[in-house]
């Protein structure tokens, strides 16, 4: 009586280990998972504003720049053409 | 209340009282980065990402992508340390 | 490609779509004769003139010798205000 009584707590052990091995694995993993996902995601939204940030301010200052390029040329060109015009003048 | 499910809650109830429930949690989630299985698992998710496209996944949806990915990668060895723990427990904590 | 040329290109292109980038270029201009940047780059341009000698100056020497200044005379707040548009005009169309 006491080997078999001895035989069912042993194998309740095992069973109940088992269990228990499992019932916590599923808990740690379920967390585990939901913690990576969601900062994985914080992450990548994190990145992309950063990224979507630098991009604007090097697309701004390709802008300016463009603008400024033209802007130069023709002011420059306008005032020579109207210094040249008064030089003209003033030789005639 | 059959006997062994008596038993069954009063173990759970010791576990908890001695704070061995949560080392349990404690130890595997150290195993599970020691053994590289989060870096595995940032890895998955970010080829998620960025094969659907961040405007188009949801934690929800992410979380149901990488789970089964996520179990699959547990290595053996973690799974039975912890059950080995467990078992140690028991053993010293449930009386015949 | 890397991932902020294609943000550049993609930011570009949405701009160009909704002739955006054509009205910023036009409230930049209006913004230099505003603040004065055009009379004073203006006086700028007499100024080497008139030190060089008008037979000594092209319009290639001209632009040449002028542009660091009409670079640094631009003032921060309207480079400023350009950047807060183009963020703006991102956030309302934000697909990118």
């Amino acid at each position: 009586e006491e080997a078999r009584r001895k035989q069912e707590h042993e194998a309740f052990l095992a069973q109940f280990s088992e269990s228990l091995c499992s019932e916590i694995s599923q808990e740690v993993l379920t967390e585990c998972i939901r913690d990576t996902a969601a900062s994985e995601i914080e992450h990548a939204q994190k990145e992309k504003a950063a990224c979507v940030a630098r991009s604007s301010e090097e697309v701004c200052d390709s802008l300016v720049e463009e603008t400024l390029q033209a802007e130069i040329s023709e002011l420059a060109r306008g005032v020579l053409e109207v210094e040249l015009q008064r030089i003209r003048k003033f030789l005639k | 209340m059959s006997k062994d499910s008596q038993m069954r809650a009063a173990i759970n109830q010791k576990l908890i009282e001695m704070g061995e429930r949560e080392r349990l949690k404690e130890l595997l989630r150290a195993k599970l980065i020691e053994c590289g299985w989060k870096d595995q698992l940032k890895a998955h998710c970010k080829d998620v990402i960025k094969e659907k496209g961040l405007e188009h996944v949801t934690v929800e949806d992410l979380v149901a992508e990488i789970t089964p990915k996520g179990r699959a990668l547990v290595p053996d060895s973690v799974k039975k340390e912890l059950l080995q723990r467990i078992r140690a427990f028991l053993a010293q904590h449930s009386t015949l």
